[in-house]
């Protein structure tokens, strides 16, 4: 594992930070903002990519530690399960700047600066954290993300979206409370090599106090990841402009989570350590809870944007499935189905605007006949939904042909029957939507124009297409998940 | 081998993509829509008989490593060629048919599309070379046959569209399960023939798993209900396709499961017989169930399920003998190809006739022979065919599996299973002569005095199915020799057991006698049932696998969803109509019956209801809780107290000041007490 | 106890008298009550220092010929500067309540 | 109710006084250790090193002169505070005349002690180095010769005697000494406010002279201009 | 270099030559007092970074006052933390000077301008000899001065509210130099010198400590009512919250850092190690109780700058709990907390004062949606919240940061709870004052302009310093680790 000290990963986190400052003064120019937006999500797929052609050239982890005092040290270090979510983050980040500067200028016209720019630091912040070195400096990231995410829920400035913001943060900081609590006493986080080592816990804690410090790492990122108990706030944070629950509720913010509970998992703890506590069950049990709650509730939901959101407590769930059974081939479905939701979730919650932008509206029971209006929209509804459901062909079967296969290696049952139900519920909350967009008669006939410009459709079809593209080739994925995989199981 | 992966790749990819192109085009014009669907289904069909000429030999594999993850590949083999061969053809007269019935109705580029996706899928289906591509055909081909079903978008047509997707995704799930289990077992998701190494019970789950995907799209008993929902509802191309071929990819895919999992050697006598078992209830089950209809094309729906009885049968059998099961299995492999034949071609005939006179209802039809002449000589071949009539394909592959059962040895149940194997075929034979007579003799009622005949596109495709059916009628020996044989090798039967069946001679003195037999049994019941109104018997509706469907999917829908007025509205209604019962005392033991199925619906809905309100009252509770806490955290009673605490400024009175700064030097006393109290008596 | 404290008895005193004066402050509703209080344990405190630095049979500080034992000065000059402190501490007291009671009484500016 | 709760914790709050006081070294006995360290350089060097025998007006402005500084910025401050707050008396005229006249009596025994209280004041003041007394005693005396002017003349007569404008002068004399003799002395390169820095001989005593006579100034007149501010006149 | 070594002493001296020269001018010119009182912070400023180099390179030194040696004379004890101390005064002094030039103007009447920088340079002379002195009555002296001059500070502006607010806290602060001085009498009874080394070396010999406790306890207690920690807060809220903003800029960032300043001089250097294990867990759970009472207070405030009074109460009690931890991550999160507090609560103040000046605006409800209207402001604020809510990238994070850590080092379950639940109520008031001003849409149509250059200036410079601090916190740990080191030293 040599270590190739090398600036990518700062400039990775800083260079979009600094756009995104900058982006706060271009309130009068429309297109400077959109430019520099659109700058920042291109420069970090640029240097995502650097990365990954730098790991793929052999030495395991890029690592630039910036120590700033006695023990107090920020260190940033690529390796790749932070690469794999970086990847996706800011691929989706790229997709998502032409919609989301055509859809604020159709339906929030006002003050779009601030929104901007508070758009391109969550989003960069999103990707600084999967490229945290140590657990602290995640810890300070993940914190500065609630932070930047709070103004773009409470955008629209109603009444209804400042009690969503307030609901969201105090589930939130609730979350950091235990974070912080647990990243503190882990006795060695500092230092730079902190995530190379892995299994970082030598078991000289009491067990009870190891119990407790998993307890807490896990609610610290399940808020964030909405785990069952504590899922609440993301559907009532779904009154937020469509960017901002496509690109950050369903892929950022949520990944983040995931990508904490697998690092304390994969990392910090070591899968032996986790394996012996007997902890994996709990984290089935809670993951299974959450995919059932979840889709129980998305199938009530009359908002489309609601249900979409309790789809995302209900998918978010599956790679959390996948780590808690400690099974590689597992592992490598859950972060498959991960990308699937990445990919189709953020085009179906497109889609959820564009239908919102063109006809108005956001009932599931309204939307009959919407087939016949906007035909590209609907059906890149229809084929993310079969996507998300897994449908063969698509990206979706791939990651459910791995997952379903961990309960059988490690034997649990129950895992498998949280699957099964997981699968038949996201194919009926997903389907009767597409019936209705299709085949429900509309009694009344509304006009609508037509005229969505290829900056909304553009993102919609890119989304439906990678989950396509990559359910038929899914060589090169697969490759780099294994190669994710490979790091903690294999070695 | 270049050659055929390139065949192969247009074969399955043309209708793929042809399906796009006809959407795209419908939206210009119908005319050249027709066309390029037409066109495009011939050229299949003839590929598919050039493929067919490659299948003689060995099996021949084509992978597409660059595709799917793990591995898709086609196997080219007598048994898949005959298949798609078969799709191919009954998929053209089936297009052709529909030009014209289709004529009038909306949205056809769609119809059109999906048909053609279906039909790609099919073939992928037959074609496959390991389970996964199987599997992804299987599913393809699941999810595209709904817009088939719901192509009228009436009430009645969705309900059966819902239901249909709702089996065929379970079935899916527990197909994948199954598959899964298959790769963990033997390490890779190729057909193999037999698994070696694992216990006996670990196979048996793998196929019964296999066997509920597998049975539900072929329509065996416990799941056959979607079958008779989906075709009076669907168009009838739609409905010929879905009982002509679609079924039949649940029966290759049970024959293939089997096949790979137990192998030709290791006969299993336990799954051999409960799938015995399972064919025979299917095809008695089913065939009264269709005496009862009086809706032509349910009762044909189930005529189909009860023909797949006959062909699980054999299936049956021949894992039940192993080794010496190829005659069963050849007979069965007949029959798929016979009732594929002459089951479409009486679809589209009885869609011929409601296509003229609008109606489905046998009894209210008659005396369309003078009217329709060629569709009814045509329906008059396909029932001779399917009641297994001499010089008709029906007969030689009833016998064949008929001797095959003769094969099972002594045991007790096997002579049951004999007696019942001839009553249900004495059952189809009646109910077809009941269709013929009701639908073409008798009086004509008046309103069809001007029916014509169908259109000649129309009869194009009906008269091609006709003809099939009476050549394989004549010259079974040749179809046997030539199709059956190389497909019984490939499926691994060795040279002894193939050597005894060379020829097969269908016209012994024991044949003969057990179809004079069925006959009689036929007419037997087809006169009785007219004479005393038997047909008109309706089963109480709890009676049936349907109705329990039903009530649980209705169960799940009001649980789930807000409309809480649904359920108040069903219950009090069913309160209702009970008293209405009541009151009528007159009615019969039927009232009783329909009365008391009522009482039990409105138990269900409210235990329903009250499970429902626990989880609402439950959920509200938490959720309220957590709010009340948070609010007032918030904004709420602590300010209340803290103001008035320091209210001296909104009070104004001096004195309040004063008592505020006394308050003060209080805490310092207080403070300084307890800070020696620590130090003190504690330290 | 109790011998110890006879003998430092201006020390008790002063004691009582802080606590007196700490009474008055606590308890009294008029503002001049209330400095008055703060004078009764300032001078309780000045007591108790000036106790500290006594010296039995000390002459007071003012050096003359002849007299070789005298009392500890450094408690008193402390006295003294407190003192001082007193008076300032007071005189803002009374420059406050004399400006609250002018506002309190409507008096405008 | 209330006054039973504190007085019950007065009482233990005195219990515990006691307890400490009790464990005090008595008073007055030679050897404790107040008594040992301290007073041992102060009596036995005091009068050579500083010049005046009076011990406490050695320690205040030569031992510890910087304390007297905090002191007289004290005093200051609170002037300054005075005026932030209540703002300056309005200059005599007419201000606010005597309601009664003061008793002839009383006016002709002042007219006479005045200048004599004056005098003695100023004797305090400046005899603090070997007789009882000391800056801050004669200004206080100042003081109450300015106050009881105001009594028996008036307030206004005595205002337009003293007015504030000159009375500023004699306010920041004592901080500003200070500060200067400090200055010098940090200038003659001992540390800050070392009286004895220079060579001559009696040029230390001369300093402490005069910053007692400042002292007692300052102090005075900072005390009486407080009681005219507070006396309820009209005010800018 | 060696005219360094007079430079603490003059730090006191001059700024009240200079208050005292501004009255004697007073006749002659009206507004020399603005001019005056900027040119000897400046000073004051350059002398403290000359004394942060000379500490730096030789360690801390030793500076007797009119050359007679400790237990006779005034002995200046200048180490690290002093001159880290100093180094913050400095700052937010000059700081909040340069602002009140504009906000005095419009809130005082005209004549009493001059007294309000002859009070201001008071103050700020008295905390320097607090921080310097070395010796105990000293320390006294100028905490009076120091009492004094904030008392009159915070009643300067007239109104009913502003009197009484004062008249309250010049009670509690009499109480406390009361208790001061008879604490003083107990340590002078027993060790017989006011030295800070000196009583540290005679307490070792001691045999009964209770006398020197007492005398040590009633020093704390003055202490707790200076910086106000729980029970005794009542007075802050209104003192603060009613004063002008400059004052409650100094009061809130300065005053409050002495009284934990002088409580880590009592606790470490004079009387290190006397305590019953029980007092201090019973101080620690106090302040515990503090942080997340103030915090739950706060958060329901209408007013701002009594919100903002109530906030410091918990970050003061962060700091204290720092000091009462014993250990060296908790001093230095301790100093941090100073730091920031010093800092951003300033910042805010300052913010608040332009608001006032230029809206007149006290309560958020009437501050809906100003965000808009006066963005710099309201950016600089925003950071100043930041830090006090201690988000990452600013020093209030690194600070709480290093207290969480001391707390779970040691096990105190109870303190790690009370830091943890006071963070995280720190987030919530501070984001809900943030949504009440940015996302909120204004209902009253009053027409709002940004402040002027010469308030935005010293805001930006203040919150820039907490930005900075946060960033780079090596940039403050250079003085705060060799000082925590040698405070420890003492305690062995």
């Amino acid at each position: 594992m040599n270590q190739m000290v090398s600036m990518i990963p700062i400039t990775a986190v800083a260079l979009p930070f600094l756009i995104g400052i900058a982006i706060f003064f271009t309130g009068k120019n429309k297109k400077l903002m959109g430019f520099l937006s659109s700058i920042a999500a291109l420069l970090s797929l640029a240097l995502v990519s650097a990365l990954y052609s730098m790991l793929v050239r052999g030495n395991m982890d890029v690592c630039c530690p910036i120590c700033f005092g006695a023990g107090f040290t920020f260190c940033f270090r690529v390796d790749w399960l932070g690469l794999f979510f970086a990847g996706i983050t800011s691929l989706l980040w790229v997709a998502s700047i032409p919609y989301s500067i055509k859809y604020m200028e159709m339906k929030f016209p006002d003050s779009r600066a601030r929104f901007f720019g508070f758009f391109t630091l969550s989003a960069a912040t999103a990707i600084g954290v999967t490229m945290a070195g140590n657990m602290l400096t995640l810890f300070a990231l993940y914190e500065l993300l609630t932070i930047f995410t709070y103004p773009l829920v409470v955008h629209a400035e109603t009444p209804a979206a400042l009690k969503a913001g307030k609901k969201y943060l105090v589930y939130l900081l609730i979350g950091e409370m235990f974070l912080l609590f647990a990243v503190l006493s882990t006795p060695e986080f500092a230092g730079p090599r902190a995530f190379a080592k892995i299994g970082l816990i030598s078991s000289e804690i009491g067990s009870k106090m190891l119990l407790v410090l998993f307890c807490s790492y896990i609610v610290g990122f399940g808020i964030k990841a909405a785990i069952f108990p504590f899922s609440n706030w993301l559907p009532t944070v779904s009154i937020a402009p469509t960017p901002v629950t496509g690109l950050l509720h369903a892929v950022a913010v949520v990944n983040v989570g995931v990508y904490g509970i697998m690092r304390v998992i994969l990392n910090v703890f070591g899968i032996e350590l986790v394996r012996s506590m007997g902890v994996g069950v709990l984290l089935v049990f809670i993951s299974g809870a959450t995919i059932i709650y979840g889709s129980l509730m998305a199938l009530r939901q009359d908002d489309l944007k609601r249900r979409l959101a309790f789809s995302t407590v209900d998918y978010i769930s599956y790679p959390i499935l996948g780590l808690a059974l400690l099974s590689p081939t597992a592992l490598v479905g859950g972060l498959l189905l991960l990308v699937t939701h990445a990919f189709l979730k953020l085009s179906l919650f497109f889609c959820a605007g564009a239908i919102d932008i063109q006809t108005g509206k956001t009932k599931v029971s309204e939307l009959s006949g919407i087939g016949r209006r906007l035909p590209f929209v609907s059906t890149c509804f229809a084929i993310g939904s079969l996507g998300l459901i897994g449908m063969p062909l698509t990206l979706g079967f791939v990651g459910k042909w791995y997952l379903w296969q961990g309960p059988m290696e490690t034997g649990q049952p129950s895992a498998m029957g949280v699957l099964i139900a997981g699968a038949i519920l996201c194919a009926f909350y997903l389907l009767y939507v597409v019936y209705v967009l299709f085949f429900k008669q509309s009694n009344v006939d509304f006009v609508c124009d037509l005229q969505l410009n290829w900056t909304m459709l553009f993102p919609i079809g890119a989304g439906v297409l990678m989950g396509l593209v990559f359910g038929i080739f899914p060589k090169g994925l697969l490759l780099l998940v294994n190669n994710v995989t490979m790091c903690y199981f294999g070695g | 081998m270049f050659f055929q992966f390139v065949l192969l790749a247009t074969i399955i990819l043309l209708p793929l993509f042809g399906a796009g192109l006809v959407y795209w085009v419908s939206s210009k014009s119908a005319m050249l829509r027709n066309y390029l669907a037409a066109s495009l289904t011939i050229v299949t069909l003839i590929l598919t008989s050039i493929l067919y000429c490659f299948s003689k030999g060995e099996a021949i594999v084509v992978g597409y490593p660059f595709l799917s993850f793990a591995e898709i590949r086609f196997s080219i083999n007598p048994m898949s060629a005959l298949l798609a061969f078969l799709t191919a053809f009954i998929w053209t007269a089936a297009t052709l048919y529909s030009f014209t019935y289709l004529k009038s109705s909306s949205n056809q580029g769609r119809f059109y599309a999906f048909l053609l996706l279906a039909f790609s899928a099919n073939l992928g289906v037959f074609l496959a070379g390991n389970f996964l591509t199987l599997f992804i055909f299987f599913e393809i081909l699941g999810i595209s046959a709904y817009p088939l079903i719901v192509h009228n978008e009436d009430k009645k047509a969705f309900k059966a569209g819902a239901k249909y997707l709702v089996m065929v995704f379970l079935g899916d799930i527990a197909l994948l399960m199954g598959i899964l289990l298959y790769c963990k077992v033997t390490g890779n998701i190729d057909f193999a023939t037999g698994i070696k190494g694992t216990s006996e019970y670990i196979k048996f789950i793998i196929f019964a798993l296999m066997g509920i995907g597998f049975g539900v799209k072929a329509g065996v008993i416990p799941f056959h209900i979607w079958l008779p929902d989906a075709h009076p509802v669907a168009p009838t191309p739609a409905s010929a396709l879905l009982s002509g071929v679609m079924i039949k990819v649940g029966v290759y895919g049970i024959i293939r499961s089997l096949f790979s999992i137990f192998g030709p050697e290791q006969s299993s006598i336990v799954v051999g017989s409960i799938v015995i078992w399972v064919g025979i209830i299917t095809m008695l089950v089913a065939v009264f169930m269709a005496l009862l209809q009086e809706n032509a094309k349910k009762m044909l729906a189930y005529h189909s399920i009860s023909q797949m009885g006959y062909i699980v049968l054999g299936v049956g059998c021949a894992a039940y003998l192993g080794v010496e099961g190829a005659l069963a299995l050849g007979g069965s492999m007949y029959h798929i190809v016979n009732h594929a034949l002459f089951k479409s071609c009486l679809f589209l005939t009885v869609g011929a006739v409601y296509y003229r006179t609008g109606e489905l209802n046998m009894y209210k039809l008659g005396g369309l022979v003078k009217k329709m002449p060629i569709v009814a000589f045509c329906t008059l071949v396909a029932s001779l065919g399917i009641s297994g009539v001499p010089l008709f394909n029906g007969y030689a592959s009833k016998t064949l599996i008929h001797q095959a059962l003769a094969h099972l040895g002594h045991g007790g149940w096997v002579g049951l299973v004999n007696v019942l194997f001839i009553v249900t075929c004495g059952g189809t034979i009646a109910s077809f002569i009941k269709l013929f007579t009701l639908v073409f003799l008798g009086r004509a009622p008046k309103k069809y005095e001007k029916v014509k005949d169908a259109s000649s596109s129309m009869l194009v495709g009906i008269m091609a199915l006709a003809i099939m059916v009476f050549a394989l009628g004549i010259f079974p020996g040749r179809f046997w020799t030539f199709f059956i044989l190389p497909l019984l090798k490939h499926l691994g039967y060795t040279g002894t057991a193939l050597s005894s069946i060379r020829t097969v001679n269908i016209l012994t003195l024991h044949d003969i006698q057990s179809l004079v037999i069925s006959l009689a049994v036929g007419i037997f019941i087809f006169t009785v049932g007219t004479r005393y109104g038997l047909f008109h018997l309706r089963f109480p509706r709890w009676f049936g696998v349907n109705y329990w469907f039903e009530q649980f999917a209705l169960g799940v829908y009001f649980l789930l969803h807000e409309e809480s007025h649904l359920i108040e509205m069903h219950t009090s209604r069913a309160t209702r109509e009970i008293k209405e019962m009541i009151a009528k005392k007159g009615r019969s033991t039927e009232a009783l019956i329909e009365g008391e199925s009522y009482v039990l619906r409105s138990l269900i809905f409210i235990s329903k209801r009250h499970v429902k309100k626990i989880y609402l009252r439950v959920e509200t509770y938490i959720v309220a809780r957590a709010n009340y806490i948070i609010k007032s955290l918030w904004s709420g009673f602590l300010a209340k107290t803290y103001r008035s605490l320091s209210a001296s400024e909104t009070k104004k009175e001096f004195n309040l000041y004063i008592e505020d700064l006394n308050f003060s030097i209080f805490l310092i006393l207080f403070l300084l007490v307890l800070c020696f109290v620590s130090i003190k008596l504690i330290g | 106890m109790l011998k110890a404290s006879f003998s430092n008895l201006i020390y008790v005193v002063s004691m009582i008298l802080f606590l007196i004066g700490f009474y008055a402050v606590a308890m009294r509703p008029s503002l001049i009550k209330k400095i008055i209080g703060i004078n009764i344990m300032e001078t309780a405190i000045f007591l108790f220092l000036i106790g500290i630095g006594n010296k039995k049979g000390g002459a007071s500080p003012l050096v003359v010929e002849g007299i070789e034992k005298y009392v500890n000065p450094f408690p008193q000059a402390m006295v003294l500067m407190a003192l001082v402190v007193g008076v300032g501490t007071t005189a803002l007291a009374l420059i406050l309540a004399v400006r609250l009671f002018e506002c309190e009484n409507g008096e405008k500016r | 109710m209330k006054k039973f709760i504190v007085i019950v914790l007065l009482v233990l709050v005195g219990l515990f006084l006691l307890l400490a006081v009790s464990k005090m070294p008595i008073m007055g006995d030679p050897d404790s250790p107040t008594n040992a360290i301290a007073t041992s350089r102060y009596i036995a060097k005091g009068p050579q090193e500083t010049g005046c025998n009076n011990l406490v007006s050695a320690i205040i402005l030569n031992y510890r002169v910087y304390d007297t500084f905090g002191e007289i910025t004290v005093i200051f401050v609170t002037l300054t505070a005075a005026l932030a707050i209540l703002g300056r008396e309005k200059a005599g005229e007419g201000v606010s005349p005597l309601k009664v006249s003061p008793s002839p009596l009383v006016s002709t025994i002042m007219i006479i002690y005045i200048p004599f209280f004056i005098v003695f004041a100023f004797y305090v003041a400046i005899h603090g180095f070997n007789s009882i007394g000391g800056g801050f005693q004669g200004g206080v005396i100042l003081a109450s010769v300015l106050v009881i002017y105001a009594l028996v003349f008036g307030y206004d007569e005595a205002v337009r005697k003293f007015p504030p404008k000159r009375r500023i002068l004699f306010e920041g004399l004592a901080p500003l000494c200070f500060v200067v003799v400090g200055f010098m002395s940090i200038l003659a390169g001992t540390n800050f406010l070392n009286l004895n820095f220079s060579s001559v001989s009696h040029f230390r005593n001369f300093l402490t002279l005069i910053l007692e006579i400042s002292l007692g100034l300052t102090s005075g007149v900072a005390i009486a201009s407080l009681f005219y501010i507070l006396k309820k006149v009209e005010r800018e | 270099m060696s005219f360094v070594l007079h430079l603490p002493v003059l730090m006191v001296a001059v700024p009240i030559a200079v208050a005292v020269l501004i009255s004697v001018l007073l006749t002659f010119k009206r507004n020399i007092a603005f001019v005056l009182s900027v040119l000897t912070m400046i000073f004051c400023l350059i002398s403290s970074l000359f004394l942060m180099v000379k500490v730096i390179t030789e360690g801390s030194f030793v500076y007797y006052v009119s050359d007679w040696p400790p237990p006779w004379g005034i002995e200046i004890f200048i180490d690290r933390l002093s001159v880290y101390m100093l180094l913050l005064i400095a700052i937010v002094g000059l700081i909040s000077i340069i602002y009140s030039e504009l906000y005095i103007k419009k809130v005082l009447d005209h004549q009493k301008i001059p007294f309000y920088y002859m009070l201001v340079l008071f103050l700020i002379g008295s905390i320097v000899g607090f921080v310097i002195s070395g010796d105990i009555f000293n320390m006294f002296i100028f905490f009076e001065i120091l009492s004094l001059s904030s008392y009159s500070l915070v009643a300067i502006s007239g109104d009913r509210e502003a009197l009484r607010a004062g008249f309250r806290y010049l009670v509690m602060g009499i109480v406390s130099s009361l208790f001061i001085l008879l604490g003083l009498g107990f340590i002078y009874s027993v060790t017989g010198t006011l030295n800070f080394t000196q009583i540290a070396l005679r307490v070792k010999e001691l045999s009964d400590l209770t006398v020197i406790q007492t005398g040590a306890l009633l020093l704390i207690v003055a202490f707790i009512i200076e910086a106000a920690i729980f029970p005794l807060h009542v007075w802050l809220p209104k003192a603060h919250g009613k004063a002008p903003a400059p004052v409650s800029a100094l009061l809130s960032g300065l005053v409050i850092g002495i009284g934990v300043f002088g409580m880590i001089k009592v606790v470490y250097y004079i009387l290190p190690g006397v305590y019953p294990v029980s007092f201090v867990v019973f101080f620690r759970g106090l302040i515990s109780v503090g942080i997340i009472l103030g915090a739950i207070f706060a958060l329901f405030e209408n007013d701002l700058k009594i919100l903002l009074a109530q906030s410091s109460i918990s970050q003061i009690g962060f700091a204290a709990i720092g000091v009462f931890f014993f250990s060296y991550s908790g001093l230095m999160g301790s100093m941090l907390q100073l730091l920031n507090h010093a800092f951003a609560k300033s910042a805010l103040f300052l913010g608040a004062g332009a608001v006032i000046y230029k809206t007149g605006f006290r309560n958020l409800d009437e501050m809906k949606g100003i965000g808009k209207r006066m963005p710099i402001t309201m950016g600089f604020f925003a950071i100043g919240l930041a830090s006090i809510a201690s988000i990452p990238m600013t020093c209030g994070f690194v600070s709480k940061y290093y207290l969480c850590l001391a707390a779970i080092k040691q096990g105190l379950w109870g303190s790690v709870g009370a830091i943890l639940l006071g963070g995280f109520l720190s987030l919530l008031y501070c984001l809900r004052i943030i949504s009440c001003i940015f996302f909120e849409k204004p209902d009253s149509k009053v027409e709002v302009k940004e402040a002027p250059l010469k308030m935005l200036l010293p805001l930006g410079v203040l919150a820039f310093l907490t930005i900075f601090f946060g960033v780079f916190p090596r940039a403050a740990f250079v003085l705060i680790e060799p000082g925590v080191k040698e405070i420890l030293g003492f305690l062995r």
